[in-house]
């Protein structure tokens, strides 16, 4: 049970390797590596060969951590995997904990304010993603301008509860806080404020030449590789495959709203390249918008949080499942409790951790700066990734 | 028309009181260009903050001095106080030595730049050729700080600095050779005087190719200057910083330095050698402006104003746009620019040939045949250009394709 | 001595003492810089001699283009191939560069010996770059245009020759 | 394919495989030996069009290790189903299926750094999370972490 604990490409003996090769250590500290990755580039010129990746960097034990800590206080663990996306996850651990007790009703308006809350961050966090991968590609401005509208998202989530990035607000049997109508009057002042702004990412980004040309036909990520290896969310979507747990298998209550589910056409290049994926993440804000105003229109009055879940969290005996669809792709937990105040066992599924593995087979004779692209398209968070 | 003197005359002079020339050279000359690089460097970097801070919807810099002014001034003193930091394994001599080869490249290129009616250091005959020789030296520098830190992303940068400034020179040259075929000169001060009088005389009016020259001297120089999106030698998302990656403080500073200053050269070269140089474009306000300290106080305004808008909008093009890609970048050099640029030369010749320009009316003029077709045949390319810009977006955007074709 | 003569001194020393490096420097990198260095010295001699444009020339096509190809290829190459600073001079080798220099260098003492100089009175030099440009164009256009050609050929040849071929790869 | 029929499909493909069934709807499952599961996996996908392996959940059972494959068809939504693989704790030996899902070469090398399970025939089993001189398995509930590494102390109270 030794297994070979090598974990770095053997360096080929200088006397035989072929002069223009060279071995690129990009990350784990690079700017464009979107958190502490490492990837190992074998080079010729500026021509990737072949690439391995390496992560870990960030690891912090997240799931033993779930373990030694009551359930409550694991939620506040969870903000920090996909720290973009901290109500997905919130949302994602509550629900798999929620699945433990056999009949847990969740309160109609904690189930809304779930929503609004989810498609807010699924909006933030694409925010993020795009105005980062202008970075990447060069134009530093869009960034500036995702940052404007991201900090109104930002400052919402702040009056509702107090926190602006690690949320810890959606908990097993409800939602930590009630929302207030000021609360819902901001929300509405930026869905109306939100839609125009949208187009000027298109005029910056999405229909700037240079844009297009860096991204289009550049790391282009076929159905069945997609599939194979596991990828989900705008990355998979890209690829053209329509798949959303939120409408295929909807949790909470997504089913009661309508919205699209927008793919990747290969509208500038081939199906499933990078502008594919950048394009998927722009029209899905359109679309978390349009279930932020449904949901907004129709919230209930009532409690925020379930009666039956007062005290100390002591699920039954019993394990579950529960993925829900993250701005990266399906987050899921399982969960195995013992009956005690404390999980037996905790596993997260990562999107990214999944999205990232595929980078050395879809990166190998691109260019360097493709390289940048590719992984900036992917959109990983290392939070959750190293867990 | 002041005679242009050749370089041997300039460095000889007339054999006699050469040590008082040298002196007096390095005290006329050397020493205000210094300043003035650093105040052009000083101005740059602020107004690059600003503009970007404002097209970001920022305010930039506020609190050093009025509207920040100040603020890199500050940074100076700043990056002056930092550690030398040398890498451990770095090439210390060449480490060292790259800032300053650099900086030099950059500002000997001010040799042969007006900054007025007869304010030039060396008004050569062969200027434009100058200016073509000394402007790869830069690159020079920027391979050997590449080499020198002896880290494999400055080593790309480097590298790529090289590609790009050796194959744009190609196409700045032939936008070069072009001017330099209708004014019959090298010399910038004669380019400059051959485009007195009325706004028509400027070369970028002279003929419809002069356009397509201008343009591409532009993109040329912007790649000279490794600017945005020309930026891949520092890409600072692909190659951490690039070739500057293990600078820091003052050497870093140098580099920067070189960087705005270049930027300043390029853009007074484009005002030199398309619109005018010193001259306002509007001959009876040159007129009555006259020689003497009058006209080179105006002129001196004119041209560095014509060479600071230049500047601005490098800034606001390196605000708004990506970088592209090496393959990229040399696919634009060679099968856009060069084509493009030898076909200038034959085409404003040939254009010269049969249309040719009157002789430099001091006093107006220049509102002849040519200037009228020169207008009829950029406003119908701009035309059409303009019609198939809007056709494109209008086939882009979805929403603007429906409204289009209800 | 006027001026004259101490350009030429300075242009000299600028000229020979980096070729001397350049013998003696162990590191290719160095060794290069050290060659633009004597490269420049070689500009300067030109312009002393009042052919402006030719000294520019050499700027812009040695310095600007060719030195940069030079340190291009080097540092392409392997950096512990480039730093030879462990590397060894065999006697041998030692041996037969002495030879050959000091052979050159007696074939050079004796054509500067034998060569009939003459004292030629400085001449007011007026521009190069107009005549050289008109020659270029009615005296010479033929061989200028040959060369030219002889170029393109050259160039296309290079390119033949660095492209990698299908079965290599 | 409902998870009655993936059983019915995988009792018949590999009689004796399957060694219990529990078609509880929110967490059906499948137990199957270690020793058949590498065939049972190529079934589950190509014949049962299970090609998306959605997590692999190690958990520590005391006497022995478990391994959760948990598997989807990406066309096709519905709840998920759960292959469990159960090894003894002193010989956790299971085939590995990296060549079936490419997910699983990861999610292998996250399993055996985490809690120890060798994944027999896997090309690079490493580990993935942890640095790569660490000891021990830190998910395995008798699993003490150590008071020093490297010099940097760790348990300080």
């Amino acid at each position: 049970m030794n297994a070979p604990h090598t974990n770095t490409p053997a360096a080929a003996p200088s006397s035989d390797v072929r002069s223009e090769e060279m071995l690129l250590n990009m990350g784990p500290q690079h700017p464009s590596t979107h958190g502490v990755f490492r990837v190992v580039i074998r080079t010729d010129g500026e021509i990737v060969l072949d690439s391995e990746s390496h992560v870990g960097y960030l690891h912090r034990c997240f799931e033993k951590h779930c373990e030694s800590v009551s359930f409550l206080q694991s939620v506040l663990y969870t903000d920090r995997l996909d720290y973009l996306t901290s109500m997905g996850n919130n949302l994602a651990f509550s629900m798999a904990v929620e699945r433990l007790y056999p009949d847990l009703k969740i309160p109609e308006r904690a189930e809304h304010i779930r929503v609004i809350c989810a498609e807010l961050n699924r909006i933030a966090s694409h925010l993020l993603a795009i105005g980062t991968y202008g970075m990447d590609i060069g134009a530093i401005t869009p960034f500036l301008y995702c940052f404007r509208d991201r900090e109104k998202i930002l400052s919402i989530f702040e009056s509702i509860c107090g926190q602006r990035l690690n949320y810890n607000y959606v908990r097993p049997g409800g939602v930590a806080y009630d929302i207030d109508d000021s609360m819902i009057a901001a929300i509405k002042d930026f869905c109306g404020y939100f839609r125009p702004k949208a187009q000027e990412y298109d005029d910056l980004l999405s229909n700037n030449d240079i844009f297009v040309r860096r991204t289009a036909n550049v790391g282009v990520l076929p159905k069945d590789l997609a599939i194979s290896y596991g990828v989900t969310g705008p990355s998979l979507r890209g690829s053209g495959l329509k798949r959303d747990l939120r409408r295929d298998a909807p949790y909470s209550i997504y089913d009661r709203f309508k919205f699209d589910i927008p793919v990747g056409t290969g509208e500038k290049g081939t199906l499933g390249d990078c502008y594919d994926r950048y394009m998927v993440r722009v029209r899905e804000m359109i679309e978390s918008l349009k279930i932020v105003e449904q949901a907004v229109a129709q919230i209930p009055d009532g409690p925020f949080k379930s009666e039956q879940l007062k005290g100390k969290l002591r699920p039954p005996k019993g394990e579950s499942f529960v993925r829900v669809e993250n701005s990266r792709g399906e987050l899921g937990f399982y969960v195995i409790s013992d009956g005690k105040d404390v999980a037996a066992r905790v596993k997260c599924r990562a999107p990214s951790f999944h999205n990232i593995s595929l980078l050395s087979d879809i990166s190998k004779g691109c260019m360097i700066a493709d390289m940048v692209a590719i992984i900036g398209s992917l959109d990983i968070v290392m939070g959750e990734v190293d867990r | 028309m002041t005679t242009p003197y050749t370089l041997v005359d300039w460095v000889l002079g007339d054999g006699a009181g050469w040590l008082a020339r040298f002196i007096g050279a390095i005290l006329v000359w050397a020493v205000p260009i210094t300043g003035f690089v650093s105040f052009v460097g000083l101005l740059s970097i602020w107004l690059e903050r600003k503009i970007s801070a404002h097209i970001q919807c920022r305010l930039g810099p506020m609190e050093v001095g009025p509207h920040g002014a100040l603020q890199t001034v500050a940074d100076g003193v700043k990056l002056l106080a930092k550690e030398d930091i040398i890498p451990a394994d770095a090439d210390r001599i060449l480490f060292a030595f790259a800032p300053m080869l650099a900086f030099a490249g950059t500002i000997v290129g001010f040799a042969v730049v007006p900054f007025g009616p007869g304010l030039i250091v060396a008004d050569l005959d062969i200027g434009l050729f100058y200016l073509a020789a000394v402007g790869s030296l830069e690159a020079i520098g920027v391979i050997a700080a590449g080499w020198a830190s002896n880290n494999k992303w400055s080593l790309f940068g480097s590298v790529r600095a090289a590609t790009q400034v050796v194959s744009y020179e190609i196409p700045m040259g032939l936008a070069f050779v072009t001017i330099a075929a209708l004014a019959g000169t090298l010399s910038m001060v004669g380019i400059v005087e051959q485009q007195q009088g009325w706004i028509a005389n400027w070369f970028l009016f002279r003929n419809p190719f002069t356009w397509v020259a201008f343009i591409i001297y532009y993109i040329a120089a912007l790649a000279e200057c490794k600017r945005a999106p020309f930026d891949l030698p520092e890409a600072e998302s692909e190659l951490v910083s690039g070739f500057h990656t293990e600078y820091s403080g003052m050497r870093f500073a140098i580099f920067f330095l070189a960087e705005y200053a270049q930027m300043y050269v390029v853009s007074a070269v484009a005002a030199v050698l398309f619109l005018g140089g010193w001259y306002t474009g509007i001959a009876p306000l040159d007129a009555a402006i006259g020689g003497g300290t009058a006209g080179m106080v105006v002129g001196a305004g004119v041209i560095v104003t014509k060479s600071f808008l230049l500047v601005c909008v490098q800034m606001w093009l390196r605000w708004t746009l990506p970088r592209i890609r090496l393959d990229q970048m040399m696919y634009l050099c060679l099968k856009v620019l060069m084509p493009f640029g030898m076909l200038t030369l034959v085409g404003s010749t040939v254009w010269e040939h049969f249309l040719p320009s009157p002789a430099i009316v001091k006093d107006g003029g220049g509102w002849t045949g040519n200037t009228v077709m020169t207008g009829v045949v950029v406003a119908a390319i701009g035309t059409v250009a303009l019609v198939a810009y809007v056709r494109s977006v209008i086939r882009a955007t979805p929403s603007l394709r429906a409204a289009s074709n209800s | 001595m006027d001026w004259s003569t101490i350009m030429w001194w300075v242009m000299a020393a600028v000229t020979v003492i980096p070729a001397v490096m350049i013998v003696l420097s162990k590191d290719i990198v160095r060794l290069a810089f050290w060659l633009l260095a004597s490269l420049t010295g070689v500009a300067g001699l030109y312009i002393l001699l009042g052919a402006d444009f030719l000294g520019f020339t050499q700027v812009l096509v040695y310095i600007g283009g060719i030195m940069v190809l030079i340190l291009f290829g080097i540092m392409m190459t392997n950096r512990d191939a480039v730093l030879m600073r462990r590397g060894e001079t065999s006697g041998g080798a030692m041996l037969t560069g002495v030879v050959i220099a000091a052979a050159t260098a007696l074939a050079l003492l004796k054509v500067v010996k034998d060569t009939k100089w003459k004292e030629a009175a400085p001449v007011d030099m007026p521009a190069t770059t107009a005549r050289v440009g008109e020659s270029l164009l009615t005296d010479y256009v033929l061989p200028f245009e040959l060369v030219s050609v002889l170029l393109l050929i050259v160039l296309c040849g290079a390119a033949y020759i660095a492209r990698r071929r299908p079965e290599e790869t | 394919m409902t998870p009655e029929k993936i059983h019915d499909a995988l009792n018949a493909a590999h009689p004796g495989a399957v060694l219990a069934f529990d078609p509880n709807p929110k967490l059906p499952s499948i137990k199957v030996a270690p020793s058949a599961w590498k065939a049972a996996a190529k079934t589950l996908r190509d014949a049962c069009g299970l090609d998306y392996l959605v997590c692999l959940t190690s958990v520590d059972r005391g006497a022995e290790l478990e391994a959760i494959y948990t598997l989807e068809t990406m066309g096709e939504t519905r709840a998920p189903i759960h292959v469990r693989v159960l090894v003894p704790r002193e010989n956790p030996v299971i085939p590995t299926v990296e060549d079936v899902w490419r997910t699983a070469d990861w999610h292998e090398r996250e399993a055996w750094d985490l809690m120890g399970i060798v994944f027999e025939g896997h090309h690079n089993l490493v580990r993935i999370l942890c640095a790569e001189d660490w000891e021990g398995h830190p998910l395995r509930k008798d699993y003490k972490s150590p008071d020093t590494y490297h010099g940097i102390k760790n348990n300080v109270t």
